[in-house]
């Protein structure tokens, strides 16, 4: 009986995260906008371009793992927020987060990319493939901060259960793992950029190189499947980070209110930088935020 | 009963009655003539029987009516009995292969050889040093006399030259005798007594004992002997070869209880060196019959030595040991002439032409075999006998010499036997003449050394017919042959269903696990050879010999056991990697590493103290406390077996260039021998924690083998390279993990090692398929495949998202267990190291499904149909084992857990499904279910908003408003991490294969140096012997 | 510059035209027209080939073509102008010359049907795929009238001379300002 | 008997360097010979004893104190053997001489060098 | 038009795509295209609202019109606060602008991408010469009548129009939308063969399918 309702409980905070999500994309369009002095598209803007493309009376298929292509990615998003306890002591918002475990959530986000990949690459444009290779290779350098700032996180705390991670943290603002490991959480910060995919690191969907990469020939309702898995992926992501790096949070208010500020930091850099070349950026990756990873994860052992 | 005397006097009275016979016609000379040469060898063999099944004492015949010293005593003894026989033997048997010879040339050769062979019985038999060297001239003489049977320019040159050598050494030996007699004032052995040679009288024993080395041909001073066996028609060369070295060695064997200790340790360091150094410039030759100059003359090298050393060792070693390199050189070296003989070709590379007769490769690979040291030869028993004797010895200076010269005989005959099985057809006179004698005596020969290893493993060691199993099948499987493929397949299949029955009461659980990976997956994997279609011979024997060979890993009982399961699976995947179309290189590679391997194993198991209780090895183990140096060795052994890195470079080669329904043993299964070898080191290095922290270095090598395993796999063009850097890389998971030395280690390294077997496989069969349809392995000739292979996609994607673990399936947990029980071992920079090594494993995932399934499909391929039945059911399988795991992986963890927990206290807790270790938990089923249920989710989204879908072909894309031209064009698969390797830039080198291309090139250079010595002057060489009994005589320090 | 085109009379007949003191213009006899090219460009410093473009006169049944090369040193435009037959309409490819020449060859021989034999790519289509008709730059071949046969015309198109047009429709009532006299007329 | 015993040595050791310096085939053979000579000197000279005579039982020794003016005899009953055998060996020797000489034509022993490395 | 006949119309009218050689016949879909009518009523018209709200278009550049769209990107007009916003792909775009002349080689691009454009799909047609060929209507190269070959929604006439009147066409197109007027898809599809005839006058070398997908 307790599955049906943690059941429906996932489905409210799934609605709440997809809204969530959209609307965050959308005030980004906004923030974009203004750094460009200009008014920028509503709010509820990606709510309508869904609309529209699920509206889309004709589509077309490449066979089935392009038609399953979306669906693996947005399973993806799904499993990547149901698996992290969003809000600490609510139930409505635990999710399946007990058996949450901080490797899960890392290697679900690879089930939502892998799927991308397959159904892209059915496709049969040159530019799904070049696309997913820049990707692919640009996840796993960015994988290497992150891994080390999740085990200096990881070793801190003692366990990989974000649900003891977050309740390590509670109290004061200072006990977040901002203050007791920064080193941790710059590393992790540079690996969010990479993971966003915003200006420096926006290989994947490089408008002028390759046309929107991956999703070039992904149509109608397949495009709307994406676009909402966008809303939650960001969303899920950003949570994780906010619960391991920033503390959790209690209360819808509170999540809200951190998640938007850390997406901002990947937004401004976004906003300000030009794009790299997929070397520069593969190696960027490598040299400076790995060895931070690496002091942080020194930082810990020794202090 | 027929007094010995009278082979001597018949031979002789024959020597000068056959040119009477020859008179009236020369078929009759020739029945007198082999009647003569048979009742030598009967008459040595009854003797022979009488000495070993009788144990009738050794017999002394006095001459002349008078007693010892002052008539000639010959003595007949089980030592001179043995000797005797197979120099009686080898005569008979040149005879009969220089039968056409015999009949053309005059009569002289017939008396000569008549003679030789008098001379050999009189020189092993006599005892009197005098009587010695009027024998030895009589030998000497017919043999330079004999060497110019056949007359061109080198046979006479080289002949000359051997004539002034063996006259000066003559010479000196004479002198020796005299100065003896001065001394002793008696010639007869039996009555010298060694104090004699004090101060003075050590000049003359020093004389007498070198003009015998000299004889035997020691490094520097046998340029005579190599121009000799060069040149000389090959019947006669193989009677030079064996029988007069045969007769020398024996008396350097009589001569030698008088010799002081220092001269022994010089002739026997003299030894060794000769057996090094003229291996090692046999790596520099190209013509076939002087390469085997230079491994005899290495063989007699540790045929003295092997005499020395083994001095003060009970008899039954010394019959084994010299016995066994005693037989070993004789009867591969003859046969081995023989063959040279048959097939007339200078060049070694021209030996391909033995292809065409597959009767003679079979003979010539089993000659080869013997002479390597394989088991189940004499050579091999020698050899690990030898190894210990010395090792206990604590002489490891000499150990090196013989197992670094043995390693390069090792390269010199495999790359002829590669050369011979592999090469290329030469296009002059490709066919090879058939004549009975000279095929009747080789088989003969290559009978007698079976008998011979039979008789050893029987008398010398009991072992139970298991160890017999692997031979037992090829033999079998040999003669089985003309049965089509699909029904020897099916025999195979339920041969090892049996075997796996009769191995099943395994006594430790490990046991158990380590059988199902071997024998169930081999068996499995079986399923998928049934698809070949021709005869193809030797292929199941073979397979079935490396399956036994696993099973008798697991069983065995004492090192001996453990290392000649280990050989036998050596050789038998080498001889099913060579199968391959061009697996010449990569098989030669395969085996060098692997015995170099097992030479290191070798010492190491020599090393050991003795096993206590006498259960299963991976039991008795673990209460032995294996030194440091050995865990070291035995660990190196099993790593170059597992392909670590700096060792690995024979790994990508062995699988690619493999037959492709090979390369998912050796993969998946070949690969589990090595974890099982480190899981017994490991099992010895927990009970007695030495002071040196080797498996933190383990660890390391095990990472970095990971993380340079999935770069070069994302790098690679050919399918079946990039699967081999992926199982190196997934092996480096395993090696790391054992070497962590916890519960959860052990516990992610068998669980990973049993997923490895069962992905591996299918991905490879998977490929095997898709290689049977497309024909071609570069990755990116092929694609769009899934709509014609759609089996073959879901098993390879399977594959794939259990090799990434990505979370349903059974990767995912391997991953959990790895990395919770790297942070709880405190192991972080390695952790680190290997979440990007795991990252990176995604970039040749993808690489392998995109190129081959995804994408265009080429014009070739439009009507290719699904890989064939049999590659599908093993692939079927394995998916349903990988999705039973992935559900409920208590059904592994269960087990698994009660494994380790004997060797550490379980540090997890499993109820119902989920396991929590120290740091986390993780529920396989529940995990499982909810990414079922949320993949339902947006299918339904998408099945109900989705718009009338319409299904289009391959060139509907939007190419900016342009139509594609072809799909070679639109196809992204070449060299598709181009970035990524430019982002590395300088770390991207091959290093490791540099490196070892460095020493190879080295190896050779060294050996073209040292061969300068032979400079061809028959001059220079005298000058050498001179100089060496001067060096000798310094080194001695009279 | 005046010596150059001596030099080049020593050489060949010509007839030369000064249009401006930085533009010249010669016509020359077919035969010569490869030697003077090569010349010019070895020797003269003529290096740039700015453009080769023909002149199609059906009354004289002659095409006229004009090299325009330029000299970076003296900054000199120099045309030179030759005169081919209609009916033959073929000419010696200069692309060993100047290597982008073909770009221009493959455009005349698709607008006005010149042949250039030897020129890379000289008979792919240019601009009109898979076009039938006669190479549209000659005279003899009507635009307007093709235009009609082939795409549909929307009724109610009307011309009108923008002049008039725009003094009845903007400036209706405007009154012609008083003319000023300028010093120089 | 030492000089006899030095005699031989010198011979053997002239025998050795006539084989290593001289580089007709021939020279070689007569140097093997002339140190083959010198053993049979050495060995004569192992069994000198003091003004004894040679161990020729004939008319000049009478068998019953054969013992006391007799040389001691094995040294010499085995140099007759070591001649023959000598003997064989030059014989030999000189045989492959001609062979070699009727296939090259040449006597010096450089030009049979083709057999090395 | 239940599901069943619109199968059975598919099957007997295959195109025949004679255009491409016999090689590639089968590496291009020669499915006809079916016009597809809504569901119900007031569905489609808070779909239509939607489509009319959130305007992708596509960023084909034909003649001196593309110059025109890339102010709107610009802060001075920012047509973003209308919810248009450029796509690169048709796959993903739902208005597709034509802008000034289409030469022959260029109607045959259009056509493509038209056809590979998704459901309700709307154009706009810029500048005097998409209709009636504007100065170069008597060019050799120049189509006259672009509604002859693609269905167009809204012309903005002018010899090139300023952005602002481009905004204004795009209201004008958000009005027709919102009104259910804008059916070109549907056009296109049932009048498919007319459609194809004009086409096949103009373009020469045909070396594409004959409705490509």
């Amino acid at each position: 009986m307790d599955i049906m309702i943690k059941i429906l409980y996932a489905v409210i905070s799934v609605i709440v995260a997809t809204v969530y999500g959209l609307t965050l994309g959308g005030v980004v369009q906004k923030i974009y906008a203004r750094v460009h002095g200009r008014f920028g598209p509503p709010v509820w803007q990606p709510f309508i371009d869904i609309i529209k493309t699920h509206g889309k009376r004709v589509s077309i298929s490449h066979g089935i793992m392009f038609y399953l292509g979306p669906v693996f990615r947005f399973a993806g998003g799904l499993g990547t927020y149901l698996f992290i306890p969003v809000i600490y002591g609510s139930v409505v918002f635990a999710n399946f987060s007990m058996a949450g475990d901080l490797l899960l959530v890392m290697y679900f986000i690879f089930f939502g990319q892998l799927g991308m990949a397959l159904g892209a690459g059915e496709g049969g444009h040159p530019y799904s493939p070049l696309g997913i290779a820049r990707g692919l290779s640009q996840m796993s350098t960015f994988e290497l901060p992150f891994s080390l700032a999740v085990i200096a996180v990881a070793i801190q705390y003692d366990s990989l259960n974000i649900t003891t991670i977050v309740a390590a943290q509670q109290g004061s603002i200072l006990n977040w793992t901002l203050f007791t490991n920064p080193f941790a959480v710059i590393a992790a910060m540079i690996s969010l950029l990479g993971m966003n995919m915003h200006s420096p690191f926006s290989l994947v969907l490089a408008p002028q190189e390759i046309p929107i990469g991956p999703p070039v020939e992904m149509n109608s309702s397949f495009l709307a499947i994406l676009q909402t898995n966008r809303g939650l992926f960001t969303a899920a992501k950003l949570v994780l980070f906010m619960n391991l790096f920033f503390g959790g949070a209690t209360n819808l208010l509170i999540m809200i209110v951190k998640t938007f500020f850390i997406y901002l930091v990947s937004v401004i850099v976004g906003a300000a930088f030009p794009r790299f070349r997929p070397e520069q950026s593969f190696r960027f990756f490598l040299k400076w935020p790995t060895i931070i990873g690496i002091i942080s994860i020194i930082f810990i052992v020794y202090f | 009963m027929v007094n010995p005397i009278y082979i001597i006097i018949l031979s002789l009275a024959a020597g000068f009655l056959l040119s009477i016979f020859d008179k009236s016609g020369r078929k009759l000379s020739l029945i007198v003539f082999y009647s003569v040469l048979t009742f030598n060898v009967f008459v040595i063999a009854d003797w022979f029987y009488r000495f070993t099944v009788l144990g009738v004492s050794t017999l002394t015949i006095n001459t002349a009516g008078f007693s010892a010293p002052l008539s000639i005593n010959l003595q007949l003894g089980i030592q001179e009995a043995f000797v005797l026989l197979f120099a009686n033997l080898t005569g008979l048997l040149a005879a009969i292969y220089l039968i056409k010879k015999f009949k053309e040339s005059n009569i002289s050769s017939l008396v000569l050889y008549l003679i030789l062979i008098m001379g050999v019985n009189g020189l092993v038999m006599t005892r009197d040093l005098f009587n010695m060297f009027v024998f030895l001239e009589i030998l000497s003489i017919s043999t330079f006399a004999l060497t110019i049977l056949t007359k061109n320019k080198k046979s006479l040159s080289a002949g000359f030259k051997y004539m002034i050598a063996g006259g000066v050494a003559s010479t000196f030996f004479l002198l020796g005798v005299v100065f003896v007699y001065y001394f002793t004032g008696n010639l007869n052995l039996d009555f010298i007594n060694p104090s004699d040679f004090t101060n003075y009288g050590l000049i003359a024993i020093f004389l007498l004992s070198i003009a015998v080395f000299i004889e035997l041909k020691p490094f520097p001073a046998n340029g005579w002997a190599l121009d000799v066996y060069e040149s000389v028609n090959s019947g006669i060369t193989s009677v030079i070869a064996v029988v007069n070295s045969a007769a020398i060695i024996f008396v350097f064997y009589k001569i030698m209880p008088l010799l002081p200790q220092n001269l022994l340790n010089i002739f026997g360091i003299a030894g060794v060196v000769t057996f090094f150094f003229s291996n090692l410039m046999g790596l520099k030759q190209t013509n076939a019959k002087r390469l085997l100059g230079y491994s005899s003359i290495g063989q007699m090298g540790l045929l003295v030595a092997s005499i020395i050393y083994t001095i003060h060792s009970p008899n039954k070693l010394i019959y084994l040991i010299v016995g066994g390199f005693f037989t070993n050189h004789l009867i591969a070296k003859a046969g081995l002439f023989w063959i040279t003989g048959i097939v007339k070709k200078e060049k070694i590379k021209d030996w391909g032409i033995l292809k065409e007769n597959k009767f003679l490769l079979i003979l010539f690979g089993l000659l080869l075999f013997a002479l390597s040291g394989i088991p189940p030869f004499p050579g091999f028993w020698a050899k690990w006998e030898f190894i210990k004797l010395l090792v206990h010895g604590k002489m490891f200076f000499v150990v090196g010499g013989i197992l670094l010269g043995s390693l390069f005989e090792i390269v010199f005959l495999f790359r002829w036997f590669t050369i011979a099985v592999k090469g290329e057809v030469p296009s002059e006179n490709p066919k090879i003449s058939f004549e009975f004698s000279k095929y009747f005596s080789t088989t003969i020969f290559v009978g007698i050394t079976l008998t011979i290893s039979v008789v050893i493993m029987k008398y010398f060691y009991d072992f139970n017919w298991f160890q017999f199993l692997p031979l037992i099948a090829v033999v079998v499987l040999y003669f089985l042959d003309f049965i089509p493929s699909k029904i020897k397949g099916f025999l195979s299949l339920i041969a090892v269903g049996i075997y796996g029955y009769f191995l099943y009461p395994f006594e430790s659980n490990l046991q158990l696990f380590f059988g199902i990976i071997f024998i169930v997956g081999s068996a499995i994997n079986i399923i998928a050879t049934l698809n070949r279609k021709n005869i193809n011979k030797g292929f199941y024997g073979f397979l079935l010999m490396m399956i036994f060979s696993f099973g008798n890993l697991l069983i065995a009982k004492s090192y001996l056991e453990f290392f000649l399961a280990w050989e036998f699976m050596t050789i038998s995947s080498f001889v099913l990697i060579l199968r391959g179309k061009k697996a010449q290189k990569a098989s030669l590679l395969y085996i060098i590493f692997s015995t170099a391997g097992a030479y290191l194993m070798m010492i190491g198991f020599s090393l050991a103290p003795n096993l206590t209780s006498n259960s299963a090895l991976i039991i008795a183990i673990s209460n032995i406390n294996l030194p440091i140096l050995v865990t070291v060795l035995l660990a190196i052994g099993f790593m170059i077996k597992s392909g670590s890195l700096g060792v690995h470079i024979w790994l990508p080669e062995a699988h690619a260039e493999a037959e492709s329904d090979v390369s998912p043993f050796i993969s998946a299964i070949l690969l589990k021998a090595g974890v099982f070898g480190l899981f017994m080191v490991g099992i010895s290095y927990i009970n007695h924690v030495p002071a040196f922290d080797m498996f933190y270095w383990i660890g390391w090598i095990g990472v970095l083998t990971a993380i340079v395993g999935a770069f070069l796999a994302s790098f690679q063009e050919d399918a079946k390279r990039l699967l081999a850097y992926s199982s190196m890389s997934q092996v480096g998971y395993i090696v790391a993990s054992i070497a962590i030395l916890s519960h959860l280690g052990w516990l992610s390294a068998l669980y990973l090692s049993f997923n490895h077997m069962m992905f591996k496989s299918a991905l490879f069969i998977a490929i095997a398929g898709v290689y049977y349809r497309t024909h071609t392995r570069t990755m990116y000739e092929m694609g769009g495949l899934i709509k014609k292979m759609p089996l073959s996609f879901i098993s390879v994607l399977i594959g794939i998202i259990a090799v990434s673990g990505v979370p349903p399936l059974s990767g995912f947990g391997a991953k959990w267990l790895i990395y919770s029980s790297f942070i709880e071992r405190g192991w972080y920079l390695q952790a680190g190291v290997l979440f990007f090594a795991s990252a990176v494993s995604f970039l040749y995932l993808y690489r392998l499904i995109h190129t081959i399934f995804l994408g265009q499909l080429k014009y070739e391929h439009q009507n290719v149909k699904e890989a064939p039945i049999w590659f599908l059911i093993p692939q079927v399988i394995f998916m349903v084992g990988i999705m039973a795991i992935s559900m409920y992986p208590n059904l592994i963890i269960q087990p698994l857990n009660s494994i380790v927990g004997n060797y550490f206290n379980s540090s997890i807790i499993v109820d119902g499904y989920n396991i929590t270790s120290s740091l986390g938990n993780w529920n396989g089923n529940m995990i499982m279910f909810v990414t079922m249920g949320i993949f339902v989710v947006p299918l339904i989204i998408l099945v109900l908003l989705n718009g009338r879908t319409q299904t289009v072909k391959q060139f509907n894309i939007v190419y900016a408003a342009e139509r594609p031209e072809s799909p070679q064009t639109t196809h992204i698969a070449y060299n598709m991490f181009a970035h990524y390797r430019k982002a590395l830039g300088g770390w991207g080198k091959p290093r490791i294969w540099n490196f070892w291309h460095e020493t190879n090139e080295w190896a050779h250079s060294l050996s073209g140096l040292f061969r300068q010595i032979y400079t061809g002057n028959g001059q220079t060489y005298i000058l050498h012997i001179i100089l060496y009994i001067v060096v000798i005589y310094f080194i001695m320090g009279v | 510059m005046k010596k150059i085109i001596n030099r080049i009379k020593e050489k060949i007949e010509i007839v030369s035209l000064k249009q401006r003191d930085d533009l010249y213009f010669i016509n020359v006899k077919e035969e010569h027209i490869i030697f003077l090219l090569s010349y010019l460009k070895e020797q003269e410093g003529f290096t740039h080939l700015a453009f080769l473009q023909a002149v199609d006169y059906d009354k004289y049944n002659m095409f006229q073509l004009t090299y325009m090369l330029y000299n970076y040193d003296i900054k000199v435009n120099f045309g030179i102008k030759v005169i081919i037959d209609r009916e033959k309409s073929e000419m010696t490819s200069i692309h060993k010359l100047w290597a982008h020449a073909w770009q221009y060859q493959r455009e005349l021989h698709e607008l006005f049907g010149i042949n250039f034999p030897g020129s890379p790519r000289v008979d792919e289509s240019f601009v009109l795929e898979g076009w039938e008709e006669i190479p549209p730059m000659r005279r003899d071949f009507d635009t307007k009238e093709y235009s009609e046969k082939t795409f549909y015309q929307r009724p109610g198109r009307s011309t009108n001379d923008p002049k008039e047009y725009m003094k009845e429709k903007l400036y209706k009532n405007f009154v012609e300002p008083p003319k000023i006299r300028r010093e120089d007329d | 008997m030492i000089v006899a015993l030095i005699l031989g040595f010198a011979l053997l050791l002239i025998g050795i360097y006539g084989m290593l310096s001289q580089k007709n085939l021939i020279k070689i053979v007569i140097g093997f010979s002339i140190a083959d000579t010198g053993t049979h000197i050495i060995i004569v000279s192992i069994g000198y004893l003091r003004n004894r005579t040679a161990p020729i039982l004939n008319s000049a020794v009478d068998i019953s104190k054969a013992v006391q003016q007799v040389v001691d005899p094995i040294p010499s009953a085995l140099v007759l053997t070591a001649i023959v055998i000598g003997l064989a060996v030059t014989a030999l020797m000189l045989s492959f001489v001609v062979e070699l000489y009727k296939k090259r034509q040449s006597l010096s022993i450089d030009d049979y060098q083709e057999l090395k490395w | 038009m239940d599901k069943k006949n619109i199968k059975k119309i598919e099957k007997e009218m295959k195109l025949a795509n004679e255009g491409l050689p016999e090689k590639e016949r089968s590496l291009f879909s020669d499915v006809r295209p079916t016009s597809v009518t809504p569901l119900n009523k007031y569905l489609e018209k808070f779909l239509n609202w939607a489509r009319a709200e959130s305007l992708w278009f596509l960023g084909f550049g034909t003649g001196c019109g593309a110059i025109e769209l890339r102010p709107l990107m610009t802060s001075r007009y920012d047509v973003f606060r209308y919810g248009i916003a450029p796509r690169p792909t048709p796959r993903q775009s739902s208005v597709f602008i034509i802008g000034g002349y289409a030469s022959m080689k260029t109607v045959k691009r259009i056509v493509r991408s038209y056809e590979q454009m998704q459901g309700p799909k709307f154009v706009i047609a810029l500048g005097s010469c998409t209709i009636n060929g504007g100065m170069y209507y008597d060019s050799y190269n120049t189509i006259n009548r672009i509604d002859h070959y693609i269905p167009v929604d809204v012309y903005i006439a002018g010899c090139m129009p300023r952005p602002e009147s481009l905004i204004a066409g795009f209201n004008k197109l958000k009005e027709k939308i919102k009104a259910g007027e804008c059916d070109g898809m549907n056009k296109y599809a049932e009048n498919f063969d007319w459609y194809k005839k004009n086409q096949k006058r103009v373009i020469k070398d045909w070396n594409m399918p004959d409705f490509n997908w």
